[in-house]
């Protein structure tokens, strides 16, 4: 999540309208909107995000439906931007296999759809689908975590993990991820306490799990939002001897990685800005164009996000990234 | 004299005996039509009120969109968005407000509708076909809610407390059956009932209507629903009648169970899926609906076609932030006025039409 | 309590009894003395024998005899917290007896719940009113046996036979279909006994029924009973009234501490100092006190014009420094409400209240208790008691802020007060410390009233304060009032039972819906008078429109 | 007379006034220890039910991870910890006890944390220091409170719906302030509070501590708790006693959203931020504990020891999972049989002791 106190969503992550090709206005394109609601900084950054790319271009109309606290609240409310036909729909649903069906009936009712993040299982059911890399992170983070081992010569290391809100599939794929890769350098996971993306909740799963391991070596922390407390109750514990790998990548994070002096010496990103690019997608869908880089005419079905390994070294040129 | 009655001497000696009128005969019930009186009366008029409060809701409508309510067919379609909408919660919110006429209260039903869920999309009994799905939500919606019960009326627990271990509980067993995934329902007939119109009225709407007109006919026309209202009113009496109170106490979670289980076939349904986070909060929707409604959180009162508005007016409400596009927290924000202005309306509405009534009755005695 | 008619016998004092009375005739409690062979014949229905139930703390039930006979009024006397609803209760199954034997029918039977002692043909009444509030009439009476098939209440049905027993009850009136909540008080007590004529019984068992009818439906109910008994039906009556329990006894058995100290003994014939020793096991000087010959003092209270809207209409009043002022009236005539208003828990439509002088703020208890006066309710359960809280803190629920300092109350001060007024009322169990719920009725009327015997209070509203208290504290609580009015207090007292008014109050107001027909110093009237210028129209729908 | 007192002799000349033998007074407390008796006799009697029920729960701890527990120095940091995770949790319980005997509920009690967190971390409060601070959380909660109160009392909603409506809107509220951003603390004092130990104990447990007392003899020892065990036990007899029951109500729900801003000060602290989606579902939590420790949810009983002692079984449970590393769904099943066996154990403790007690009374008198 958004770390900051600021409340303007970073330039940085949206790009500005270039003169030239794709750039050039174009025909109107009304872009429907749906995330589910922010309680949670990476979503409002993604809503933010979206806001700012589509207010970029003045051939875009912009309708945001935001809806309620679950998936049958959103599809409540998509049926009510269906019956407003937008050109294109950018869909951020709660659940992607939950969503499917609105997916297919906005489809068939020849309103393309992009896909924000969290697929739908059937492939009819999207025109194009752009999202993170949720097993990737944990790859990334395990990686890092295991190069830091075995740099120092730990052989039995114990390692902790602080996932988000455990339901979610989101949070078992980079869950996944990440055992899967220590698996395969014979390390694993000594205990995880799921929080649910705030910090008060990393905070008081964080005060857990330190309990429960009296020493440890490294852990990782699936969102840097709720990082603040994970990163609070290590200092209230007095604990120094493991470092501390974040995910999602916020402007904190960075920051105090860059700064070195917590735990916290890397974070993997997940970031809230391919909510901007899905709103460019969505307008070249619209306008029947092509990604002008790329030599096919049209728009591709699917992208994917890399997650990246932010440390010390690197975080000055990631900064403007943060959310 | 009273001012209603200021038709004698005031003067009058005062032994005189009898020819006094009659100064509080008022509640005799003649002069008024007899949809007012009887056992219903207070509960119809607070239902009056409740519409007053989902016209209001459309005015607000037609005042922030007149492009969209100028238009029939969306008009008409909104309606069914809504009632759709409404549909899940308004089944699971029949059986919670049995329960709660009955004296308890039921926080696993959110829970509930997520196992039963998770239950009938597994591979195992997709393999069964729809029958198969259909039967086993069904089952685990029954079974569950009498766990409750006899947690309740056996084991002596407190309702909230008992149900709220049953929503942990359930939600942790869905979350091992379906190891954390959405679980997607490749059967056609389930799925296909979230699409299925009849008469151009979603097949949902009409399950909902069923479960109502049921509610309605088992709370009003049965012994049961006439003994539910004891043993929530005072089950010392009901005791002391004869009623079974325990082995009624652990029908009533049954019932309400059993309603989970129909709604989660229609949220499965509805999202071709069922993962264990599904419902999620939907006892606190139900629960409000039916307090809304009118429904006496301490039991021993409460109307079916209350829980229903109640359970609309909420789905309106969300309707109306969707096509007016409001973000969250204005949403939000916005929410919590409209719920404490409804009840505002509806108590002024509802003691307005009483005073209106029992003084029409007044003079016609 | 009075048992004549009229005003006269103001004095009338019952000697002492032994202590351990002995039954009608033999010494000790058992066996069972046979029967007077005047009483009315028929075989023995119940017996009950050495029949001990205890409660954590309380042996309530210690060793009880009873025989009921078909077709007599079985009257159980004694005294508040003596143990008679908790043998009925043993009786309906509502409770189960530790040990001794219940004979049913010549049978040994246990009622393990109420439903088999219904089966059984025992209808119950019970002392505190057992309705839902939201269910009508006729589901009320039905409750738990209504006519159904296949689940379903046949509602036709029901509603005729429930109209057929309430117009054998002489209440046509109250329509089947009408939910009990919108129903005054004596209305319900119809309805209980609906309930109890609904079943197919053998023994009907009465708690109290007459403690809120009015004189009229007391007549009526026992026509009812006399109906019931000459069908062969038993009743069981209870009843603090010792002239109704005269008037439809055939025999009476009295209860003292959890025992049988008296069986069978002719309601008719046994001289009421004989019961009342049984009872008590004391004297009793059942008196009226003397009024003072002083004159009362300056005006305290003063209700000019106060009218509700359907309750009363135009009545003022004044109470004096030092005056017992009583309303007589029905049942329904609109005097609890009166007194309500005038405390303020009810909203007047018109007319002003003022105590000494200075107007009280209209709609508003505190007002009123700073104003100082005092009011006890009428419906003990619902108005006045917190059930689960010790006595003590009931007793001073209107008064621990004073005895607090700075906000923290004081405790011992509230118990010890508690303690004296409990002294006073002869409350049993006399610890101050149990929760009132395992009280007696009649000793849960006496915290009631107790509440406002403490503290400064001017002026004292009581309604119906005698309601279900035994002779004895009956006496105690009479000369309680009296003193306090000796003390400059002014009392403004609602009863039911004429003889209460006229025999306590100085000054006499009749209420007949919800009017003041008649106000007179107690002495210019009788007890024919006053009911003569009460009775007009019935309980609901009274006078023809 | 009855055999429990089967002292005095049976032929005493029965006009003597007054000496009956006291058949009804055997529970005067003669034979029991004064803490067992009298007004507290049963809360007292309950608590020992949930130290059992705490007890059991360490069993459990010493027998899963005998390591751990071998290590003295890592229980009494076990110790502190489970009383950190019960400290802000219980702050808000304290004051919802208050709200739950005086016959109310208060759903809102997560979203006011919030809101006061959000409010006194924003950047404009920050530049007021710690004391700023402080001082905006614990207003802001208090403000809360008081629109509670105002819209129970006098605005005559019933509670549920009226906190809920507060819920949804305090948390709209703190979405648009935080702009739905999670705002850090920078202020070291602040930060420090969570951090910060006396004589080897964290502060938090000292504010925890005096919130407990505070609240204890408010509830036991001032007319204020004893009015709300009248109010809430029943409200028409304490309106009849002169009590100003609206006034008292709107107090009550003020002293919960008090409680809710010393807990937002206690929770920002520890996570060094607030924002709008903190504290979260807190109210159930509260709720439970509550009602775990004997608060009748119905109103009029209730103890504030229970409540704290509610509030610490739950995170002995918490801690349990945590030192055994148990998966979220197994911990949610383990955790629904643990609070049914808690409440079972507690009620059977509960009644052996009163047996117990009152036998050993009847044959000492
Ligand atoms: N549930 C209970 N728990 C504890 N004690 C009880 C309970 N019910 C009754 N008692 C006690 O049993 C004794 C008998 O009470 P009971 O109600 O039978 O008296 P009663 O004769 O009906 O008196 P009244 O004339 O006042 O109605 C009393 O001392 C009372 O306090
Ligand atoms: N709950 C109610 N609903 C409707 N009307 C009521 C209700 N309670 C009382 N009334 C009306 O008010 C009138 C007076 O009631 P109530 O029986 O309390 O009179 P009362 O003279 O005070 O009786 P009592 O002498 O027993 O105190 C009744 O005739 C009845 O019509
Ligand atoms: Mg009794
Ligand atoms: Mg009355």
């Amino acid at each position: 999540g958004c770390t900051s106190n600021e409340t303007a969503p970073t330039a940085a992550q949206t790009k500005a309208a270039e003169s030239g090709g794709n750039a050039e206005p174009g025909k109107r394109v009304t872009i429907g909107f749906s995330a589910p609601a922010a309680d949670h900084g990476w979503i409002a950054a993604i809503t933010n995000n979206a806001k700012a790319q589509a207010a970029a271009y003045s051939d875009v109309e912009f309708k945001t439906v935001e809806a309620g606290a679950d998936a049958a609240a959103q599809r409540a409310a998509l049926s009510t931007l269906l019956s407003q036909k937008p050109d294109v729909i950018v869909l951020l649903p709660h659940d992607g296999k939950e969503l499917n069906a609105f997916g297919l009936e906005a489809m068939k009712a020849g309103i393309p759809v992009v896909n924000l993040d969290r697929a739908f299982p059937d492939a009819r059911a999207y025109r194009t689908q752009i999202k993170g890399d949720n097993y990737g992170m944990g790859v990334a983070a395990a990686t890092y975590i295991v190069d830091q081992l075995r740099a120092k010569g730990v052989t039995n290391p114990i390692i902790g993990e602080i996932p988000g809100i455990d339901s979610l599939e989101l949070t078992q794929e980079r869950s996944k991820g990440f055992a899967d890769t220590l698996t395969s350098y014979g390390f694993k996971v000594a205990n995880r306490r799921p929080a649910e993306f705030t910090a008060d909740s990393g905070q008081q799963a964080a005060t857990g799990l330190l309990q429960a391991l009296p020493k440890m070596d490294a852990l990782w922390n699936h969102d840097d939002d709720q990082g603040i407390g994970v990163l609070a109750a290590i200092n209230q514990a007095g604990r120094k001897e493991f470092f501390m790998v974040g995910g999602a990548g916020s402007k904190k994070a960075m920051e105090d990685i860059q700064a070195d002096n917590t735990a916290l010496k890397a974070t993997v990103t997940y970031s809230p800005s391919m909510a901007s690019s899905a709103i460019s997608l969505a307008r070249l869908i619209g306008q029947g164009k092509g990604m002008s880089d790329l030599v096919e005419l049209q728009v591709p079905k699917e992208i994917v996000l890399a997650s990246e390994t932010i440390t010390k070294e690197n975080a000055g040129s990631y900064l403007k990234l943060g959310f | 004299m009273s001012d209603a009655t200021g038709t004698t001497t005031p003067d009058r000696p005062a032994d005189l005996p009898a020819q006094s009128p009659p100064v509080h005969k008022a509640d005799s019930g003649r002069g008024a039509p007899s949809f007012w009186r009887g056992e219903n009366g207070e509960g119809a008029r607070r239902n009056l009120g409740l519409i007053a409060v989902l016209v209001a809701l459309v005015i607000i409508g037609i005042a922030t969109r007149p492009d969209l309510y100028g238009d029939s067919t969306w008009v008409w379609n909104n309606i069914l968005t809504i009632l759709k909408l409404a549909s899940v919660v308004g089944v699971v919110t029949v059986g919670m407000t049995f329960v709660i006429i009955g004296g308890g209260i039921d926080l696993s039903v959110g829970a509930i509708v997520a196992l039963a869920g998770v239950w009938c999309t597994t591979v195992a009994t997709q393999s069964y076909g729809a029958g198969g799905m259909i039967f086993s939500a069904l089952t685990v919606g029954l079974a569950v809610g009498l766990v409750n019960g006899l947690l309740v009326s056996y084991g002596r627990l407190v309702p909230f407390i008992a149900t709220l271990a049953m929503m942990v509980a359930a939600r942790g067993l869905a979350a091992e059956i379906s190891d954390k995934q959405t679980q997607v329902s490749s059967n056609a007939t389930i799925n296909g009932i979230a699409s299925t119109n009849l008469l151009g009225i979603p097949l949902l709407v009409y399950i909902l209507a069923a479960v109502v007109i049921a509610g309605w006919v088992l709370l009003n026309r049965t012994t049961f629903g006439r003994r539910t209202v004891a043993v929530g009113g005072n089950p010392e009496a009901a005791r002391l009648a004869g009623i079974n109170v325990k082995r009624h106490t652990l029908l009533l979670y049954a019932l309400s169970g059993l309603c989970c289980g129909i709604a989660a076939i229609m949220l499965t349904s509805q999202a071709t899926s069922a993962q264990a986070a599904m419902a999620n909060l939907y006892e606190l929707d139900a629960i409000a609906a039916a307090i809304i409604g009118g429904t006496l959180l301490s039991g021993g009162r409460g109307t079916i076609v209350g829980s229903l508005l109640g359970v609309i007016i909420f789905s309106t409400i969300t309707n109306l932030f969707a096509i007016n596009g409001l973000s969250t927290e204005a949403q939000n924000m916005v929410k919590g006025g409209i719920i404490v202005a409804a009840v505002l309306v509806q108590q002024v509405q509802f003691r307005t039409l009483s005073q209106f009534l029992s003084r029409n009755r007044t003079t016609t005695t | 309590m009075s048992t004549g008619a009229g005003p006269e016998p103001r004095r009338a004092s019952t000697e002492v009894g032994s202590e351990h009375v002995s039954t009608g005739a033999g010494p000790a409690p058992r066996p069972l003395v046979e029967a007077p062979a005047d009483a009315v014949p028929g075989d023995v229905v119940l017996r009950l024998t050495d029949v001990v139930k205890t409660f954590p703390g309380v042996r309530a039930l210690d060793g009880v005899q009873l025989e009921v006979r078909a077709g007599e009024v079985h009257c159980l006397l004694g005294q508040n917290g003596a143990g008679k609803s908790t043998l009925i209760k043993v009786l309906a199954g509502v409770h189960r007896p530790d040990s001794g034997q219940v004979q049913w029918r010549g049978e040994p039977a246990t009622f393990a719940n109420p439903q088999t002692a219904m089966r059984a043909g025992i209808a119950t009444i019970y002392q505190e009113l057992d309705l839902v509030e939201d269910l009508s009439v006729a589901e009320n009476a039905f409750l738990g046996h209504e006519p159904r098939r296949l689940g379903f209440v046949r509602r036709g049905q029901m509603a005729r036979r429930t109209r057929e027993i309430l117009g054998r009850l002489g209440h046509p009136e109250i329509p089947p279909g009408r939910l009990v909540r919108a129903l005054p008080a004596a209305g319900k007590q119809v309805v209980s006994m609906a309930r109890a004529l609904s079943h197919e019984a053998r023994l009907i068992i009465m708690d109290e029924p007459s403690a809120v009818l009015a004189h009229d439906e007391v007549g009526n109910l026992f026509r009812i009973i006399r109906e019931l008994t000459a069908q062969g039906i038993a009743v069981i009556y209870i009843s603090h009234r010792l002239e109704e329990i005269r008037e439809i006894g055939d025999r009476v058995t009295v209860l003292k501490d959890g025992r049988t100290t008296a069986a069978n003994l002719p309601a008719r014939d046994t001289p009421t100092r004989d019961l009342v020793s049984r009872m008590t096991g004391r004297t009793i000087e059942y008196v009226f006190p003397d009024r003072p010959a002083a004159e009362a003092g300056g005006e305290l209270l003063r209700v000019a014009g106060l009218s509700r809207a359907g309750e009363f209409a135009d009545v003022s009043l004044s109470v004096r420094a030092g005056e017992i002022v009583g309303i007589a009236g029905l049942v329904g005539s609109g005097r609890s409400e009166l007194l309500e208003t005038i405390f303020g828990a009810r909203h007047a439509d018109a007319g002003t209240v003022s105590v000494a002088g200075r107007s009280v703020r209209p709609g508003s208890v505190g007002a009123a208790v700073r104003a100082g006066m005092g009011m006890a309710p009428e419906e003990r359960k619902s108005q006045a008691l917190l059930l689960g809280e010790p006595i003590y803190r009931n007793v001073t629920l209107a008064t621990f802020s004073r005895y607090a300092r700075l906000g923290f109350t004081d405790t011992g001060r509230e118990r010890a007060e508690a303690d004296r007024i409990a002294d006073v009322l002869d409350l049993r169990p006399r610890d101050v410390r149990r929760p009132v719920r395992t009280l007696s009725g009649g000793n849960q009327q006496k915290v009631v009233v107790g509440r406002w015997l403490l503290g400064d209070t001017r002026l004292l509203l009581l309604d119906e304060p005698t309601r279900g208290v035994d002779v004895g504290a009956r006496a105690e609580l009479y000369q309680v009032i009296r003193q306090l009015a000796a003390r400059g207090v002014g009392v403004l007292l609602v009863s039911s039972e004429v003889p209460e008014v006229l025999g306590l109050a100085d000054r006499v107001l009749v209420m007949r819906e919800g009017r003041v027909v008649r106000e007179a110093p107690a002495g210019e009237l009788d007890e024919n008078t006053v009911l003569d210028l009460v009775m007009a129209g019935s309980l609901l729908e009274g006078t023809p429109a």
